[in-house]
């Protein structure tokens, strides 16, 4: 993964440092809003306190209460707060304080703001960020994966990265978008993930996946919380996979993802929300419909069962995909 | 004249709630106008309808045009509007001319959103209005959004928006309130009570009027006859001024009743004929010609003029407006996501306080 | 399709009439309400004015104003409130008057009726009506489908019936079920689709798909709106074309679906809604990856665009798919 | 004691509300005894979790153990409850074990959910209780829902359920509260205003107490100290007893502090040191126990012994707790769809006005 890393961060300018996924997204967020006084925060308990991740620790000493806005208790009144400072000429960035909360601010995003450039013509340049994910015993209301959701919704776009270097990159760019966009950053990678990240100036584009790895007997795609686990069975395995990783949902790479199906004619398509009409239907769809001749195994989904996330670390652990059920799943598409 | 005018500026400046006059006869000549205008534009879509050139379903605002037009003429250019269902007549004020309202319906090029959005969902943002979605009251937010921007931002702005009785029942409603409360923003909320939410009547709708509900957010409520255009544009003058000034959000309730069905389809049966009966000699329009003739010293014929100068641009908007093409197919499939972001504009402000305030910020020296 | 109909409708005890599909709804909800007191409605101007859609004209008159609850206009409300009479023995059947709606009451039916159950082993048997589709000019806000975002919430049935006798079988077993039960009348059929139904008691079970017309050479999956086309189609090009009417989404029928798909090696699936992550995106997963050794073609799907539904006439038929489509598809997968 | 007992009977029927005392000597033994045990429970999880034994976050009511427990007493056995996370007095009022309290913090099998579901989102089915969902205030429509159903039967049973001031900001609380007020629904609103939602001061969450809205709902709002147990009460059971009759819904404001974090993770130090200072000295714990040795005539040594006989309650309920296995990972996969329907159980009434009312249809008459 270093090395993809090494290559990814030469395209910034600045120094490299190590960082967390956490750490990179505040200081995307940070530079951001150093850069462009039309950028401003607004979620619950993000002020004083730096948020329930502390992903904006020390913001309101740097940009005050009026940049750094403690909201109340009110969901859609945040992303509709949003979709009017954004036609202002503002750049709200909106935090969930659990991805989980944003089915209370649905209405605004899929219906307000999701449609209304289509609709007017009027752009909307607002970010959701939704710490998501399960893993650490969160319970079926702090631990969704709610990407597909959105996926059906024309208009929004979604990011996911899986990598600090990513994480930075990709909200330097969903900041600069003219759309909204769904920010799923990954509570699990928060301090667990880190990367060598460049200082500065650091873009990422929307819509391109990265291939996080090489390989020619086998693809697994994979995004968000299943890329690091990916690259760990490939190592173990020993065997000729290529991993890709998304990162961009909306606008989805599908150059990249029939190439690689193509190279390979055997891909794995992992994720950590459920199955049923998850990204990976569509993956899976995309790639049976266009790359159906180059196929020489059917594609394979790993993702969570399709149950609500459990609390008790045993029932959880049965429920989220693990490294050990797609090092399994990789064999039996090896040998098939 | 002119001095009358000059002091009438300073009057309004010094005193925009107070006693002496607001409106300029010119101004009182275009809230009958706006009002006619409406009122012409919505019979001559329901021909339309009628004729079968609207597709889809068919809403109006019979009834409530004192509502809209005397709302929105409390407005400055720069400031902000989101306008409901009931409120053609605040879209006519802002510079949305009527053959492009009825391209809409029809859902022609020439309409508002070209096709992409139907009836009463749009919104011109070169004149700096955010189109209605359905949900309701979700514009409610979404102009507390305006407002904050503006208040971010330093700007004496303003962001306007409405909504029906019984959309207040609506969580949305809730949100947008107490967060407009808790900052004080700069947005004025007019509740249409026009006595139904589709076929439902206020008492299952909520067990007390909403606008006792504005003290409990921690601002101004207001309660005003909706059928008296001049003490719409009243209230609503010192709601903006009191927003405009730092001084946080008013809720204006206008009392009306909806004259037509929700929609074309429904033939309010649910409503009792006196009730109607009743509502019907409160026309706005009717009394606020016989106030023009009685009290400000309108001729009959000054008025029939006005009155036949309405219908003709009805007449030549609705040619104009058939004579627009249908949509191309291929733009159905443009325009989801935005290239890049483009400010709304300012719409037309037609009170005279605005041509004589030229320069002095109360446009809110915002993008003009 | 009507000598599938009979087939059907054979189920039912009673005499048989034909009925629109709006009837057939009507007939299901009231004799429902009469065989159990505990059933009862809740929507917005469903009492004397009858429902937007006039479903239940009549109900007032004859259940009166506590069975046939005008709701405010507040869906969280209407579903959360849905929820807690369940709970108490009764067995709510709310109103959506769109489907669109549904996103205003969208956080208590992911988060509150459909997770209840497997948290707390209670029971929420209900029914959110779904008035939903286009094809009418209803523009982005009354034309929407939006079953795919129940479909990733584990814990919601959903059922979209395409027939007059499977509007009231499955709306009949829905209210009977214990679950919360999505169930999308499409509006757009409410009149213009009659069909052959038996009087009194008539339930088709949830879960199982109804092949609509038989055939060897492909295989056309649809369900709701795109079930009739499909049938005309295939009538039209005289093909050896099955159809397979899926009925409910969920659960869905996954062995009709692929012994269809494993007899015919050719699949089209075909729905209103979105296709990125839709429900065909499932279908069509599923499929490369159970029948893959079976399949002769690659599964295409036919769907609407992944834009919002335009209100203009040409722009909305531009956007959703046609019978035209259908057929072209049709024959791309025959000649493939 | 016989015949007080029986006037006191007497008296409860005849004024719930009035002077005379609702409660008997035991009554407010269990009063002591259910915050005692709360507070003792609490404490004990939080050892557990800092020993790492409960996964995910942690969460309690220090401080605010008056208002669960004095309102929870007031209910009957056929009453429902839909209880939050600052609630646990409410939980063992109605009959929840502090065995499987904790080992639902900890995921074990014994737990109220098996697993299912972790921390304070639990709620035992058999005792007439909802648990929670993250989503506040969702609860306030299912126990608006829960009346409903009530309302419908025409059963005189209520529905409780709590919520903080921080949730009142939510469109769902407003949607409740507008329905209850609309159908005047047996359910009782307990608003704990603990000063802050998370780290949000009240200034940030509401321009105006929301409590100042029940009445714009259409009902009554109310206004205790929150930390004086037998207050809580009292307004609780005029409430339900308002509820009861077919009075409609009260809203209940409950004054009172967050003495932990909002979840053990946090150090509050947004919270200035003289107001945790203040609010220390109004402990309802201590404060009760003052009380009753004061102006009921318990004795010191009393007190002593039910304090006593609590903590062995919860060292050996931890005992149980810590043996009970984890849940087998095939559990997982069970229960996201019910086979069959199966109505909620009765929950303890330990007021003993329950026990001297049985069979005179005041525990609702409902299923039991
Ligand atoms: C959230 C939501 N639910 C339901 C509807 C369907 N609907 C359209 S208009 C209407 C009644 C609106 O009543 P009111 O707010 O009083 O406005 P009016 O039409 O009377 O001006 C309803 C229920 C909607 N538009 N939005
Ligand atoms: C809809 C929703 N948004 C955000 C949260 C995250 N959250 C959990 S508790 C909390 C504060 C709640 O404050 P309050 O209602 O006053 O209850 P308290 O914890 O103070 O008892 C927040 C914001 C949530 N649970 N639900
Ligand atoms: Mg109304
Ligand atoms: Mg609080």
């Amino acid at each position: 993964m270093s090395a993809v890393e090494t290559r990814e961060t030469t395209q910034g300018q600045g120094a490299i440092r190590e960082l967390t996924y956490l750490e990179a997204i505040s200081e995307a967020l940070r530079e951001e809003m150093r850069r462009d006084p039309a950028v401003f925060c607004l979620g619950q308990d993000i002020g004083a306190f730096g948020g329930a991740f502390k992903v904006t620790d020390g913001f309101y000493e740097e940009f005050g209460p009026q940049r750094v806005l403690d909201a109340p208790l009110a969901e859609s009144a945040i992303i509709g707060a949003a979709v009017g400072a954004a036609i202002e000429g503002m750049r709200p960035v909106c935090e969930m304080q659990f991805a989980d909360f944003i089915a209370c601010g649905f209405d605004q995003l899929v219906n307000v703001a999701a449609k209304m450039h289509y609709r007017q013509g009027i752009a909307v340049p607002m970010v959701v960020r939704l710490p998501s994910g399960g893993g650490f015993s969160g319970g079926p209301f702090h631990s969704q994966n709610p990407e597909a959701w959105f996926l059906q919704v024309p208009g929004l776009k979604v990011v996911a990265p899986a990598t600090a270097a990513d994480a930075k990159g990709l909200l330097a760019s969903a900041i600069r978008d003219s759309n909204p966009v769904c920010f799923l950053e990954h509570k699990g990678m928060y301090r667990s993930v880190r990367g060598d990240v460049p200082e500065g100036e650091y873009v990422v584009p929307l819509g391109s996946a990265r291939v996080a790895r090489e390989g020619a007997e086998l693809t697994v795609i994979a995004y968000g919380s299943t890329v690091a686990p990916a690259l760990q069975v490939a190592e173990e395995l020993g065997e000729d996979i290529e991993v890709l990783d998304l990162r961009s949902l909306c606008p989805l790479d599908t150059g990249s993802i029939l190439a690689s199906a193509r190279k390979t004619g055997k891909v794995l398509v992992a994720h950590e929300a459920g199955q049923t009409c998850g990204a990976g239907a569509e993956v899976a769809a995309l790639i049976a419909a266009e790359a159906f001749e180059d196929l020489d195994a059917p594609v394979r989904r790993l993702t969570a069962a399709d149950v609500p996330v459990p609390f008790s670390p045993p029932l959880e652990q049965a429920v989220l995909p693990q490294a050990e059920d797609m090092k399994e799943a990789c064999r039996e598409l090896l040998a098939y | 004249m002119e001095t009358s005018v000059a002091s009438a500026v300073v009057d309004r400046r010094a005193n925009p709630s107070g006693e002496r006059d607001l409106l300029e006869r010119a101004d009182r000549r275009e809230l009958l106008r706006y009002m006619a205008l409406m009122r012409a534009s919505e019979e001559r879509a329901i021909t339309l309808y009628r004729q079968g050139k609207i597709p889809g379903s068919f809403y109006d605002g019979c009834g409530q045009e004192a509502i809209s037009v005397g709302a929105a003429f409390a407005l400055a250019p720069a400031d902000r509007a989101c306008i409901l269902h009931r409120d053609l007549g605040a879209h006519l004020v802002r510079g949305v001319t009527p053959d492009r309202y009825l391209a809409n319906y029809m859902g022609r090029a020439g309409g508002v959103t070209g096709g992409k959005d139907g009836n009463m969902h749009f919104g011109d943002r070169r004149l700096g209005c955010v189109g209605m979605v359905s949900m309701l009251p979700d514009m409610a937010s979404v102009a507390c959004g305006l407002a904050l921007a503006m208040k971010m931002r330093g700007e004496p702005r303003v962001a306007m928006t409405f909504f029906g009785e019984g959309s207040t029942a609506n969580g949305q409603w809730h949100e947008a309130m107490n967060f407009a409360g808790i900052h004080e923003l700069p947005v004025v909320f007019v509740l249409e009570n026009n006595r139904f939410a589709y076929s439902t009547p206020n008492e299952l709708e909520f067990a007390v009027d909403p606008v006792e509900r504005a003290r409990t957010y921690g601002f101004v409520g207001v309660v005003v006859d909706g059928n008296d255009v001049e003490a719409v544009f009243r209230a609503a003058t010192e709601a903006v001024e009191r927003a405009r000034s730092g001084a946080g959000p008013t809720l204006i309730e206008c009392q009306t009743m909806r004259m037509h069905g929700h929609g074309a389809h429904d033939d309010m049966s649910y409503v009792p004929a006196e009730m109607r009966a009743e509502w019907a000699r409160r026309d706005p329009i009717e009394r606020y010609r016989s106030t023009l003739l009685e009290e400000h010293g309108f001729s009959a014929d000054e008025i029939e003029e006005i009155l036949s100068a309405v219908s003709d641009e009805v007449a030549a908007a609705a040619e104009k407006a058939l004579a627009f093409p249908m949509p191309e197919p291929a733009a159905a499939f443009e325009g989801v996501f935005a290239e890049e972001f483009e400010p709304l504009g300012d719409g037309s402000a037609p009170w005279s306080r605005w041509a004589h305030a030229n320069g002095d910020g109360a446009n809110g020296g915002g993008p003009s």
